[in-house]
């Protein structure tokens, strides 16, 4: 399939020129036409945010809610039809902070969808507040004095919870960023990829060059080991690129319903089932 | 020893303890027996939120109609601790029997040798038990039904506990050999009905309306209708997830209910509090949910397994900016069957959050009724197989735009919490904001069109008029049915909102006396706000329990 | 060129272009040139979520005397994009002069090359400062203010780009040379005054009111009042925390309250929703804590740079459960100073939960005024030293214990959630229950006393009179001076919770239109169910806007 | 100090006989009265639950807030009176289910405080429903198949959160209890203590016995090595006992506070600065 399948062609973009969430929509819309992902058969959850934003220019289903709460219509959307392919994009304010507690149980549900978080250390939409990853110092005007606290590390706490994915990857790099969203796609359960993205308009530190001068990708890696993966994770300045941790082997959230388990159809094609709730009703009649 | 009850055909019988004392087992062991026994029956409980101790109490009414309200006279009284009675000295009327320990019972009793004879079987715990027995005779309960009882309630816990509880209900049963008898008259058909508690009502209801997912977060009293519908889901083709909090719970309903499954939310105030952004979600996205509220009296954790009406207001005017909605407030077990059908049924032709708000006192209310009064109402989708030029907020004359789902047809569903136009993408076109505002909220206006009247129950030309909502229904009908007058008559709402446009026309001219469980007279204010009407007397009752019989009878009587 | 303005008392000046072009740095110059200058000013803007691209405007006033609404009708509109004339159409009137660049202008208008200009400086964003010059000579200010104004704007980008800024602006002040003069009387006091906006007026209310510690979570348009908290909190002695969410900021207020400091929260309708369980918690352990929202269109995330009054049923009737607050709803600035002072006393006397309710218009909304206009309120301590045996809710007769914090005195100070004794510990009393729930709502009585009254402008015995709440003080005020009519009054509330006593005989007998940014009308409902008053019309604007004068003046001359 | 001075003469503890409650109370009197904390300095708050009762069994100052938001009202006394010793005492469910997200970003302010989470893997006080600890297959009335979710494990995500002090109790032991609450109150700065704590009414399967059976005291180990913190976090069936992790050398919260460089004075001791605010408004006056 051809990623010009994904334009939304009256899309009126209100992303800045040269923001890195172009990088980041061009790498997804090559990753779905690479893994030939039908725009009628995926779901783009989103909260509030410039990343929040995305769905809204690529073509497909789409369910923009509430800021931080992504993950949970997202949860909704594969416990009802789990033949859609659920794809989350979210700020990092989006979702690790206002949304951090879905992100925690998520992880823990593992709920089988791919988690794409666009990093720039920012809150962008509302013009440059600190973000649970910015950095220390970052001064804002709510941060006058910069920021103080320990940046939120995604990889290391994903790992801590379990996730059987974990990657990072880096807008600037297009080519990179769509093999690691594909692996994320394809992999069953959750998936995070935090991918580091330049907001040149409110965070003038982490720019592309700064990523770019900060990070490389892991080489030599096992992926299958966690506590490699969780030293991995923690190393900064430079920070490693790719895929830090993979368990493929865990039960899914979808497969443990057992509604499932006889019948696979959507929720949504199934009638309201009278006789079994008057079996229930007529249970009643005797202790 | 010999006594006799004063009606013959409606005996309270009151059994108090501790928590962890197993009242709940012999409340459900009776309420079956008698139910079994050709009685018309029904329990309802206070309780204190905690898990040992304290001090609890269900009440249990065997009767020769169908009654259903509480009631602060006691006839019969079974202390199973020894601060049973100081708790419930307020219930304890002159003619009042107390059956109890030996060692604890001071009043003109029936004390047995409970403890006693427990121990002498194995553990105090058989106590409760015995206590059942003697009751069952008492009542002229078959010992064949109570053993039945007894077996279903325990064989699960093994054969040799078993056969321990069928000796404690045994030597109970033989104790009150020599007593006089209970006389209520029987009605046989009582023992093939249903017997049924409020949240199962709800949850039965919920699952006839078509619920195919519910997220939830623990909270009394709405925990009973989650286990209800997480232990029945599967058979009846039901998810339940419980999520981390009420914050993801509803936005999960709202994924789901996107994605085409009926969904819904159980939770009380507090928790509810934390869902009133999504509620927004839903007015805004237009996706249907059902909220079911149990409330109890606030604010903040307040008393968590109390009753009351505090939260009709926070219902009523949840969620950021202004769109439709409708709220359910059933008093009978068979309305809250079907109200929760009609919440699905709404939800979805409207594509709008729509409440049941039920209270401690109805979610454990129990009483058997015919399984016939369990009335489904027709089903149906509402559901459309989507065009590729699908618009998910096409603008319509009623403001219901046709609900397509991912997946089901060739057009894409895109909905937004921001402002969008009619393909559901975000837009700053302010002329369109304005027309999506109108069509969100007059949906309103067919919604009252087809809004359930209020219920008179009385004569129509009467002159003072009794309003209630919601379980309030109990207490007042029998208290109504009790004075028989052809100048009173009592009116209940059981949707709350939109109020239907009759509703002016119940109350005119009228001396009308509101109850309710809340300090505000919130439902008055609605009245008052909805059609002007100003309700002439207010009464308030807000410490956690439900109003009883004789206390509207007295309020009433003050004004007749 | 020449050309003459129709009022010579009351231009406005309309900037439009994209975001990212610098209207708000031109917006600010321009403001504080005209102040200096001696002319009165205001400004208001209305801009679209998105940070670069789209489009947004502002509106300048230059007047005789203080003007302070919105208008539709622009005198001058320098357009700093191509979109600038199709988004702001409807505010083009035939006596329009177009100030823009000469390739995009059609209308006849002031064409000039600015963007040549700008690119000979060396970029294209010199665009603005250029405008910015050619509108100061317009309007006759001193060069050297001007000046004064761009080095204050620019120093601190560094010498270089202030001098090119200063060249644009020398060439923008020189291509107006040869054009007529807009001629505006002044008033030299003007230049001694105050230029603020409504955020920045809460701002420094909230500080002046003993506010010591704020939490929040940025939120569109409560986050100026966020942003000046934070920086000056450090001189005034406020700490400012940017909490995770919006539950965290609120229950972070609590906490900081328990403990002494004076605390609040700022907010947006979404976010506001998210704090609502802990408004019940500060009803509950009756902890004061004032919480600003800037209200916008909803529901759910709405439109986010937009303004509205949606959000006073929100307010009103948020948290679970019944206890007692206030709501405040400043129109001018100096009441906003005043008004925030107030919401501190309130809260801090009845220890209760205070509303300030803004929206993005009065938040956005600049203005000179005199210092004395900001009048400060007696400020007191409301705290006590514990003795050992303190009880934090003591039951006294007007509900109101004395407030004790942990480590001032020898008692112990025990605040619960749950419902508990005078202690603070958890009690299952029912009578007590009931006492406390009295002791929380029953506050609400002295709160309705000391409620400040509406204000009426105009004539005491008119007979149409126009009602409005919160920021439509303005375009009201202004249309109402306008008609200068004995028979056409203006009623403006600014604390619309509980509301004076005396708001009955205000509206008594009188031709009522109430104006709501909201399609509820949720202020009308208020009245009628507070006082039974019955508002003969509504008019309702929803679509983000405020209302403008010449709207305001078109609905009141049908009625008239 | 005696322990006896905290006892709370009037209180009718609500707890089952034989909760493991009663040792965690037990140990926390015994920290306090070896660390000689005042009660009128001391400040216990908490949310909701069996646990979040133990405040008013414990004489004290108390704050017993909202479910699961214990730590933010803790946040704010602490920034409002950084003299007062907080103590935060919570379940399971408030802590790492309700609340999860106060607890990511209490860990990254580092606010000094001590976190005590009763984690008897089952909600309590509304009987006997999943917590994020409850382990797997674990059936309740509302897991009605068992637990599916991989349990919460607080330990690894504290250290992948840079929390200070981290560790692990066992309230059947309250003299090594009372020995690691004191160190957690003495650490300046965040410090979290999760302690194991038997619901003999509710939770069937993790009994004082079987917390016995599967744990033992970490020994020779370091504390000072964040990625061997993180394996030995990992471990389970046996669980390790003591401190995983520790490190003294961070800021915290409170002395990132510049209000409190110059005067330390609390917030309820300083007058309204009405200079200050005129100094600002004057400022308005010009550009
Ligand atoms: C409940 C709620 N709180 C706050 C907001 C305001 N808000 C919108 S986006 C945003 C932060 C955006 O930051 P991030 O998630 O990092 O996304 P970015 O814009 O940087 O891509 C905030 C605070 C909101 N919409 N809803
Ligand atoms: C917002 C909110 N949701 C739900 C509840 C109901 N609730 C009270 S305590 C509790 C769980 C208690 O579990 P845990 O925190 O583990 O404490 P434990 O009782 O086990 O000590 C719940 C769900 C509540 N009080 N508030
Ligand atoms: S503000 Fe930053 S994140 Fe937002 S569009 Fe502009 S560059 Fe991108
Ligand atoms: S239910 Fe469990 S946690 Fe609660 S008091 Fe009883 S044993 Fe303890
Ligand atoms: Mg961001
Ligand atoms: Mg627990």
């Amino acid at each position: 399939m051809k990623p010009e399948l994904y334009d939304q062609p009256d899309a009126d973009v209100a992303w800045c020129p040269g923001c890195g969430n172009f990088g980041i929509l061009r790498a997804l819309k090559l990753a779905l036409s690479d893994l030939e992902i039908e725009p009628e058969k995926l779901v783009l959850v989103s909260g509030i945010g410039q990343a929040g934003k995305l769905p809204h220019y690529l073509k497909s289903n789409v369910f923009n809610g509430l800021h931080g709460r992504s993950l949970s219509p997202a949860t909704g959307i594969r416990a009802s039809n789990p033949g859609l392919t659920v794809v989350d994009v979210s700020g990092d304010g989006c979702m690790y902070g206002e949304g951090g507690n879905h992100f925690l149980h998520t992880i823990r549900r593992n709920v089988d969808l791919t988690n794409l978080v666009h990093n720039n250390m920012v809150y962008g939409l509302t013009k440059g507040q600190a973000s649970p990853t910015s950095q220390r110092d970052f001064r804002t005007p709510l941060q006058v004095e910069g920021v103080f606290e320990e940046p939120f590390n995604p990889l290391s706490v994903a790992i801590a919870l379990g996730a059987g994915f974990v990657a990072r990857a880096f807008a600037g790099d297009v080519d990179k960023t769509r093999e690691i969203i594909k692996q994320a796609i394809l992999h069953r359960g959750y998936a995070l990829v935090d991918i580091f993205q330049p907001c040149v308009t409110f965070n003038r530190v982490n720019t592309y060059q700064w990523f770019q001068e900060n990070s490389y990708y892991l080489e030599d890696h096992n992926p299958r080991d966690r506590v490699e993966a969780f030293q991995r994770a923690t190393e900064t300045m430079p920070y490693p690129l790719g895929v830090f941790y993979q368990n493929p082997d865990k039960a899914t959230f979808e497969e443990n319903l057992s509604i499932y388990q006889e019948d696979d159809r959507p929720l949504y094609q199934r009638k309201v089932n009278r006789e079994a709730v008057h079996r229930l009703i007529q249970s009643k009649k005797k202790i | 020893m010999d006594f006799k009850f004063k009606t013959k055909d409606d005996v309270t019988l009151v059994l108090g303890g501790e928590a962890g004392q197993g009242i709940q087992t012999v409340e459900q062991i009776l309420l079956w027996a008698f139910k079994m026994a050709g009685y018309n029956v029904c329990a309802s409980k206070e309780y204190m939120s905690r898990v040992r101790g304290g001090q609890n109490s269900t009440q249990i009414r065997v009767s020769s109609r169908r009654v259903s309200a509480y009631k602060e006279h006691t006839d019969l009284l079974v202390a199973l601790s020894p601060g049973a009675l100081e708790h419930l000295k307020n219930r304890i009327y002159p003619d009042t029997v107390v059956m109890g320990d030996e060692k604890d019972v001071e009043y003109p009793a029936l004390g047995l040798p409970f403890l006693k004879l427990a121990q002498e079987i194995g553990s105090p715990i058989y106590a409760n038990i015995i206590a059942a027995g003697a009751v069952c005779n008492l009542f002229q309960v078959d010992a064949d039904i109570f053993n039945q009882c007894l077996t279903a309630m325990f064989s699960r816990k093994g054969e040799e506990i078993l056969q321990k509880d069928i000796q404690a209900g045994r030597e109970g049963y033989q104790m009150a050999e020599s007593w006089g008898k209970v006389e209520v008259e029987r009605d046989p058909s009582v023992a093939d009905q249903v017997l049924l508690n409020g949240s199962e009502a709800v949850a039965l209801g919920c699952m006839s309306g078509g619920c195919k997912f519910i997220a939830s977060y623990p909270m009394t009293p709405s925990t009973p209708v989650q286990v209800y519908m997480a232990e029945h889901g599967r058979e009846v083709g039901v998810v339940f997830e419980q999520a981390e909090d009420e914050i993801a719970a509803i936005n999960m309903a709202l994924g789901a209910s996107y994605t085409g499954a009926s969904s819904m939310v159980a939770t009380s105030g507090s928790g509810f509090a934390l869902m009133t952004e999504a509620v927004g979600l839903s007015g805004m996205t237009e996706t249907p949910v059902v909220i079911y509220i149990g409330m109890r009296p606030g604010p903040a954790v307040g008393l968590p397994t109390r009753s009351s009406q505090e939260d009709l207001d926070l219902a009523l005017y949840s969620g950021p900016g202004e769109f439709a909605r409708a709220i359910f407030a059933p008093g009978r077990l068979e309305d809250a069957y079907q109200l929760s059908q009609r919440a699905f049924q709404l939800a979805e032709e409207y594509q709008i959050p729509v409440f049941i708000l039920s209270d401690q006192y109805l979610a454990d209310l129990h009483y058997n009724l015919p399984e016939e009064d369990l009335v489904d109402l027709k089903w149906e989708s509402y559901l459309v197989k989507t065009e590729e030029d699908y618009q998910r907020y096409q603008l319509t004359r009623n403001g219901i735009s046709p609900r397509g789902v991912p997946g089901y047809g060739g057009g894409l569903v895109v909905v937004d919490a921001d402002e969008h136009d009619e393909d559901g993408h975000i837009t700053e076109d302010l002329e369109l904001r304005s027309r999506m505002v109108e069509k969100r909220y007059h949906k309103l206006q067919n919604l009252r069109k087809e809004a359930l009247p209020p219920t008179l129950y009385g004569e129509e030309d009467c002159e003072v008029l009794l309003v209630g909502w919601g379980s309030t229904y109990h207490p007042l009908e029998e208290a109504r049915r009790k004075l028989d007058r052809d100048d009173l008559g009592f009116l209940h709402f059981q949707q709350v909102y939109p109020l239907h446009p009759d509703t002016e026309k119940y109350l005119a001219g009228k001396k009308t006396v509101a109850y309710e469980n809340n300090i505000k007279g919130q439902f008055s204010n609605l009245l008052k706000l909805e059609y002007g009407v100003d309700i002439q007397e207010r009464v308030a009752k807000y410490n956690g329990m439900p109003f009883s019989v004789e206390e509207v009878l007295r309020s009433v009587r003050e004004v007749l």
